[in-house]
C-alpha cells in the first residue's frame, strides 16, 4: 500500500501528548475540576481559571505554539491543537486570559515589534496581564469596518473617544486590544489602527452587558479622551484592518480547536439521559425518531471532528488560517443549535427546566444551552457573514454587499 | 364562505389590542415577570371587568358565551401582548374542564368565580414521567363523597402558583378522577419548577391525602379532558399566533432602520428571504388557528385533526420565526434589553406544553393513517 | 354566538355546486377519464383535452366568471374557485386551453379593448383558437424585464424579431400573448407592450424544449420579420408591464386553485402504498419515522388549502389578486417537494422506478414526481423572486437587486 | 498528523481525471447511457490497462494490491465524471465479495477475471420486500456440489445486464449461502428494471434451478457480505462526493456567468448563501468519505460507524447539492441539456443503494447508543 493519508501521531507529537498526560496527572486536576464545578458567578469562576492558568504558566505549558523566549514552549501548531483537545477531554479548567492566548498573543506574534513582544507576551501567560478585545461597536457588528471610535493623534499619544460592545472580559481585563479609526477621511477599512489601550488609563469606564440568558459574559467598554502612547499601535498606523483579520482567522480556526470534544462529551451526556427519560411509555433511547435524530447528531460531530482535523493540516502546512475557518464556524455553530433542539426533542418537558429548579436534568444545562446556542451563529461573525466570505473568498463569486 | 373575522369579532379583537398595549406594554411584562408569582390582580381584574375570562362560559355562569374563535382573536392579541398570568390555565383549561364535566353546583360555585375573576385555577395532569396525556395517571384518589383525598404528586402544572383552586386528574376506585382541590386544603403543598419561560410559570404539586371534591370519573371525566385538550390547544396555538406575529413585526421594523454596508439589512436577500420564511409561517399557522377554532365551534369531525395540525405546526414555526428574529437582529437579538427573547422562551415553553410537534403528529396519524 | 367566520358555502353557491356535479353526473365523467388515462403521449392527451373542453363549453361550463356577453357564465370568483375545485376533485380531464383560459383571457377582459374581447374571448372558451403565452427568453427569466425580443412599428404593423422559452403549448398553440420591448431606449420595464401574434404568421418558428424529465411539456419559439396588426396590442403601447403584472398575479393565485385537492389524492396515494410497502419487517405506515413524516405532508396540505381560501375571500373582495399569491406559490411548490422525498423514503428503492418498469408504483409516477416537481420551485416565478415580492410588497423592505 | 491525500495519490487521482476527461466527457457519458446496457467495452479495457479494475486485490490476481482510500480517489474522479457502467458491482461488490469469502481456486479464475477486465460482475441481495441486508433472503439453495441449484428472485441488482457473472445471496441447507453465477447458467434470467439513473441500470434476476458454484455459506457468507458493505459503502460515498463536487463547480461557474438584473446572480445573496451551503455539505463529505476509507485501510473499530456516517450524511447531501444546483440555473437547470440532472439521477439513485439515509443512521445508533 502507498503512503497514504496519515490520522495517526508522530513520535514527537506522541512524546508531546505523553507529557501533556503526565504533567496533568500530576497536577491535582480532579480537584481543580472539582473546585470549578462549585464555583457559581462569573467572578468566582474566572478567578478559579486565573490561579489555573498561573499553575498551567508555571507547568511551562500556557502558549504552547508560542516562541520560547517569551515565555512559550516553542511547539508546532499540530502540538497546540493536541494541547487544546487534550485539556478539553481532561475537562481542565479553561486559561483565564483566553482572548489574550488564543487572540491578542497570537496577533502580537505576528504583527507587533520586538518591544512589544517582550513587553506584552510574558503577561498574557502568566495571566497577570488579562486581556480584553474592542472589536465590535452598537453601529459596527457584521460591518466592522464601519467602526467610529476615534483615536486622534496628540504628540506622542493618541485620544480615543468612542464606544465598544460586546467586549468579554472587559469587567476584569488589564489591556484592550482595539480596534480604532485614526482616519476619518480614508476609505472605510484604510483609516483603522490596532491600539493597544491600557484599561486602567482615566476616562474608560466599562459597564456589563446583559445577554438573553440573563448573564453578563459581555461588556460595554466607553472611551472619553483616553490617551495613549502612540507606541501601543500594532502594527502600522492605518493598518489596522489588515492585523485584525489576521486575528479574525484566528478567531475562527481556534475557537472550534477543541469544541468537538465538547460535543461529543454533551452529546454522550444525552445519551444517558435518553437510558432514563421516558418517552411514549419506553426509554426515549429506544423512540424509533429519537434514534434517528441522535445517530445523525452523532455522525454531524465526526464530521466537525474530520473537517477540522483537514483544516488544521492545512494550516500546519501554510502557516496561516485560509477562509475554510468560515466554513467550520458555519458547521459547527448550526450544529450546536441543531444538538440543543434534539436535546430538547429527547427530554421534552424536563428540557425546560432551569438551574434553579432541583428537577432540573444536568443542573439546568439543556434550558441554558438551548437559550446560549442562539449566540453561536451571531458571535464571532454571523452565519450570513461566514457565507458571505466563503461565496467571495473561497469561491470566488462577487461581493455581495 | 368567508375565511376572516366578521367586523365584530374584528372589533373585539382590536379593542383587546388597545387594552393590552396600554395596560401591558412591555415594561409592564417585565416588571410582572421579576415578581414571584407573575400574575398582576389588578390587570386581572380589569380584564375580567371585561369578560375575559368568562368568554367561553355561559351567561348563567358570569360568563360572555362567545365561541372559541372569539376566544382565538383575544388568545392571539394576549399572545402578541405577552400577556403573564394563568389566563391559560384558568379560562380555556381549567373553566373548560368544569363546565364539561362539572354538574350544575360545581359550576355555579367554580366557574361563576371564574367568570367573575374572583379566582385563578389550574389543571394538574402531568406526572413524574411528564407525558402529556392521561392513560399513566397515577396520583391516586381514595374515599368518595366528603370523604375523597387525593395521594400522589404531579409535575408540570402551569401557574399552580397563584392558582385559587386545582383540578387534578386522578385514578381511583372507578377509574379516571377528576378533582377539584382548593389552593388551601390540607396536605397540598404547591412547589414552583423554575422555567424557561418567565412570564408563565410551572409548578410541582404534592398531595398527601389533600381533601377533594369530585368532578367527574371515568368516561365523563375522559370526554371533559379530550374536551379541554381540544380547546386549550386551539387557544394556545392562537397565542403563539399573536407573538410570532410581534416577533416578526419586530423583526422587520428592525431590517428596515438597522444599517450596515450603508444599507438597511433589509436590503440583503439573506435578510430580506429570512423575512419572507417568517411571513409565510405566520400566515400559514393563522390559517390553521383559526380554522381549528371555527372548526370546534362547528363541532367538525376534522376538530381533533385541525387542532394537531395547528399545534404541530405553531411548536416548530414559533420556534422558528424566534430563531430567525434573533438572527436578523444580530447581536442585539442576543440582549437581555431586546424582547426578543422573552417571545422566544415563551415558544420554547409553549412547545412543549399540551403536546409538542411530535405528539401531534402522531394524533394526526392516527386519525388519519390507521 | 356572534356571526363568525364562515367557511360554509352561501346558498347561491351550494346550487352553483350542485349544478355543476348534476352536469358532470351526467357527461359521462368515468369514460373520459378511462379514455384519458389510455393517452399516453402529450398530442394524444391535448387532444382528448381539447374535445372535452369543447364538451365543457357546449355545457356552459367554460370561462365560469367570464361574463356572459363573451361566452362566460358570469359567476363569481368564489363560484370560480369551486368550479375549479370540482373538476379537480372529479379528476376531470384539463380544459387543453388552459392558457387561455387562465391567464390570457382575464388579462384582455382586464385590459382589453371591446373588438379585442369580442374577437378572442369566445375562442378561448369554445378552444377553436389555442392560447400560448411568450414571456422568458434566454437571457430574461426571473429579470423579465430584461427581454430582447424587438417589434418594430412599420405602419399599421409591428415587425418582431426575437426568441422566446419555456412557452407551453408552443407547439399547438394558435395564437401567443407576448410581451415585446418596443422602446428601446426606455426605461427597462418603461419600453415593453403587450402583443397578440398570430403563431401561424410567417417568421414564427416552433422547437421542442426537452426538460430534465424527458418530455416537452414546453417549446420555444423564434420570430423573424413577423408582422403583427397594430390592433393587436393589449394595452397601450410600452405599457406592457402593468398588463404583464396583472398576468402574473393572475397566473400565481390561479394555478394553485384547485391544487391541493391533487396534493390530498396523492397524499392517499402514498398512504395506500404504505399499506403493503414493507419497512423493517413491517409496513410503512408503521414505521414511527414515516408516520411522523406523513402526519407533517397531511397538515401542510391543510394549511395550504386553508390559506387558500383565505387568499380567495380576499380576492373576492378586492377583485384582484395580490402579492400574497406568492406566499401560497413558495408553500405549495416547496411542500410538493418535501412530499415527493417523503414518498421516496417511504418506498424505498421503488421509488427510483419509471414507467416504463412492471414493477414502478402508480405507473412510475413517483420517479417522475420526484423530478418533476424541482420545476415547481422556478416555473411561475422562482421561490428566489417570490420571496423577494414578499419581502418588497407585503413586508415593505428595500429592493434587494 | 496529516489528513490530505499523499503526492503519490493525488497523482493517481489527477491522472485519473484526465483519463476520464479524454475518454469519457459529458457528450460519451450520454451517448453511452442511450445504449440498451449503459457500458462501453473499449473504455473498460483501457481502464483495465491501467489497473482499475484490480484496484483493491492482490498481484496474484492481477491486482494492484491498493487500498480504500486509494479506491475512494478513484471513485470520486469516476463519480465527477459520471462514468456509466459496472465499476461499482464489478469492483467493490462483487470482487470483494469474492476476494473476502472465495477460495483460492475461485479467486484465481473469477477473482483474476475482474482485475484483467475480462469480466463484468454483480451482486444479487435484495428480493421483492427491497430491503438492505441478507437476514430476510428468501432465494433457496438446494443440493450441493456440482449440484448446487437456486430458485427465487432478487431486484434491483445493479448492472447484471452487463454481468458476465453474478454473485448471489441465498438461504439454503446450511444457512446463508453466498453462490456464484455464470451469466449463460441456464434457468438464469436477467430482466431491466427502468429506473431514475440513466448511467447505471437496475436489473430483477430470476432464478429457476440455476446451476451455481457455492462460494461460502454461514458466518464466512455473513462476514463477507458485510466487509463488501463497507467497501461498497465507502467506494460509493466517494463517488457521491466526485459528483457533488462537480455540481458544485457547473454552479458556481454559471452563478458567476448568468447575468440577470444587470449582475452575475452569484452576487445576489440568495444565490451566493445556496453556493456556501453547497461548499460546506462537500467538504463535509470529503472529511467522512476518506476517513471511511482510512478507517477499513487501518481496521479501525470506528470503520463501520464512519461509513455509516459517510453514507447517511452523502445520502442526503448529494440530493441537497443536487437541488440547489438545479435552483440555481433556475429554468436552464430544468433541461435536457443541462447535465445537472444526469448527476441528480445519480444522487437519487445513490441515496438508495447500498442503505438509505435512515438505514445508516439505524446502523450509527445500534453502534453508538445501545
Amino acid at each position: 500500500m502507498m503512503p497514504s493519508l496519515d490520522l495517526t501521531l508522530t513520535a514527537q507529537q506522541q512524546k508531546f501528548r505523553e507529557d501533556l498526560r503526565q504533567w496533568l496527572a500530576s497536577s491535582g486536576l480532579e480537584s481543580w475540576r472539582a473546585e470549578m464545578a462549585r464555583k457559581k458567578t462569573l467572578e468566582e469562576r474566572f478567578a478559579h481559571s486565573l490561579t489555573w492558568q498561573k499553575n498551567v504558566f508555571e507547568g511551562g505549558w500556557a502558549g504552547v505554539a508560542w516562541p520560547k523566549e517569551y515565555g512559550g514552549r516553542g511547539a508546532t501548531l499540530m502540538e497546540q491543537a493536541i494541547f487544546l483537545e487534550e485539556m478539553a477531554r481532561a475537562q481542565a479548567p479553561p486559561l483565564a486570559n483566553v482572548i489574550g492566548i488564543g487572540l491578542v498573543g497570537p496577533t502580537i506574534i505576528a504583527c507587533g515589534t520586538e518591544e512589544q513582544k517582550k513587553r506584552f507576551l510574558p503577561g498574557i501567560l502568566s495571566g497577570n496581564e488579562i486581556w480584553c478585545q474592542g472589536f465590535s461597536e452598537p453601529g459596527a457588528g457584521s460591518d466592522l469596518a464601519a467602526l467610529t471610535t476615534s483615536a486622534r493623534r496628540d504628540g506622542d499619544y493618541f485620544v480615543v473617544n468612542g464606544h465598544k460592545v460586546w467586549t468579554s472580559f472587559g469587567w476584569v481585563a488589564d489591556w484592550n486590544a482595539m480596534l480604532v479609526r485614526t482616519d476619518a477621511e480614508a476609505a472605510k477599512h484604510k483609516g483603522l489602527t490596532y491600539l493597544l489601550i491600557d484599561m486602567k488609563s482615566p476616562g474608560v469606564k466599562v459597564r456589563p452587558l446583559r445577554q438573553m440568558t440573563g448573564e453578563s459574559e459581555f461588556t460595554e467598554v466607553f472611551f472619553d479622551d483616553v490617551r495613549v502612547p502612540a507606541a501601543n499601535v500594532l502594527g502600522d498606523v492605518n493598518d489596522g484592518w489588515r492585523v485584525a483579520i489576521s486575528t479574525l482567522m484566528h478567531e475562527r480556526n481556534t475557537l472550534g480547536a477543541s469544541l468537538h470534544i465538547t460535543f461529543a462529551r454533551q452529546f454522550r451526556q444525552l445519551v444517558e439521559r435518553g437510558r432514563t427519560v421516558m418517552k411514549n411509555g419506553k426509554p426515549a433511547l429506544e423512540d424509533p425518531v429519537i434514534r434517528q435524530k441522535l445517530a445523525q447528531c452523532y455522525a454531524e460531530i465526526e464530521i466537525f471532528r474530520l473537517t477540522q482535523m483537514r483544516a488544521l493540516t492545512r494550516v500546519d502546512k501554510s502557516g496561516v488560517p485560509g477562509p475554510e475557518g468560515s466554513i467550520l464556524k458555519m458547521f459547527w455553530s448550526e450544529y450546536n443549535q441543531r444538538f440543543q433542539q434534539v436535546a430538547s426533542e429527547l427530554l421534552g418537558p424536563y428540557a425546560q427546566l432551569t438551574e434553579e429548579c432541583p428537577d432540573a436534568p444536568d443542573g439546568g444545562q439543556w434550558a441554558y444551552g438551548f437559550l446560549r446556542t442562539r449566540g453561536n451563529t451571531i458571535e464571532a461573525g454571523t452565519s450570513e457573514i461566514q457565507r458571505n466570505i466563503v461565496a467571495q473568498f473561497v469561491l470566488g463569486l462577487p461581493k455581495s454587499y | 364562505m368567508r375565511f376572516e373575522l366578521s367586523d365584530t369579532q374584528q372589533l373585539l379583537k382590536s379593542s383587546a389590542r388597545k387594552f393590552l398595549q396600554k395596560e401591558c406594554p412591555m415594561a409592564e411584562v417585565r416588571r410582572i415577570m421579576e415578581t414571584p408569582a407573575p400574575y398582576d390582580a389588578n390587570l386581572w381584574r380589569q380584564m375580567a371587568e371585561q369578560g375575559w375570562t368568562g368568554i367561553l362560559f355561559a351567561e348563567d355562569y358570569g360568563g360572555m358565551g362567545l365561541g372559541m374563535v372569539e376566544t382565538a382573536a383575544m388568545m392571539e392579541e394576549m399572545g402578541r401582548a405577552l400577556l403573564p398570568g394563568p389566563f391559560l390555565a384558568t379560562v380555556p383549561m381549567a373553566g373548560v374542564l368544569l363546565d364539561t364535566a362539572g354538574n350544575e353546583e360545581l359550576k355555579k360555585i367554580y366557574l361563576s368565580r371564574i367568570g367573575s375573576g374572583e379566582s385563578r385555577a389550574a389543571v394538574a395532569v402531568q406526572e413524574e414521567d411528564a407525558a402529556w396525556g392521561w392513560q399513566q395517571v397515577q396520583l391516586s384518589a381514595s374515599g368518595g363523597g366528603d370523604a375523597l383525598r387525593l395521594h400522589g404528586s404531579k409535575r408540570f402544572v402551569q401557574d399552580a402558583g397563584v392558582a385559587d383552586f386545582l383540578l387534578v386528574v386522578a385514578r381511583g376506585g372507578r377509574g379516571l378522577t377528576l378533582a377539584l382541590v382548593e389552593r388551601a386544603a390540607e396536605g397540598l403543598s404547591v412547589q414552583p419548577m423554575a422555567g424557561i419561560d418567565l412570564t408563565r410559570r410551572l409548578y410541582s404539586v404534592q398531595c398527601n391525602a389533600t381533601p377533594a371534591v369530585l368532578v367527574a370519573t371515568g368516561e365523563a371525566a375522559e370526554r371533559a379532558l379530550e374536551r379541554m385538550s381540544l380547546l386549550a390547544n386551539a387557544a394556545l396555538v392562537a397565542e403563539m399566533l399573536g407573538g410570532m406575529q410581534r416577533v416578526l413585526e419586530i423583526s422587520v421594523e428592525y431590517a428596515k432602520t438597522r444599517k450596515q454596508f450603508g444599507k438597511p439589512i433589509g436590503q440583503f436577500q439573506a435578510i430580506q428571504h429570512k423575512c419572507a420564511d417568517m411571513v409565510l409561517m405566520v400566515e400559514a399557522l393563522r390559517s390553521a388557528a383559526y380554522y381549528a377554532a371555527y372548526a370546534i365551534d362547528h363541532g367538525l369531525e376534522e376538530a381533533q385533526a385541525a387542532v394537531s395540525t395547528a399545534k404541530s405546526y405553531a411548536s416548530e414555526a414559533y420556534r422558528e420565526v424566534g430563531n430567525h428574529g434573533i438572527q436578523i437582529h444580530g447581536g442585539m437579538g442576543f440582549t437581555w434589553e431586546s424582547d426578543l427573547h422573552l417571545y422566544y422562551r415563551r415558544a420554547k415553553a409553549s412547545e412543549i406544553l399540551l403536546g409538542d410537534a411530535a405528539w401531534h403528529r402522531e394524533q394526526i396519524a392516527r386519525l388519519v393513517l390507521d
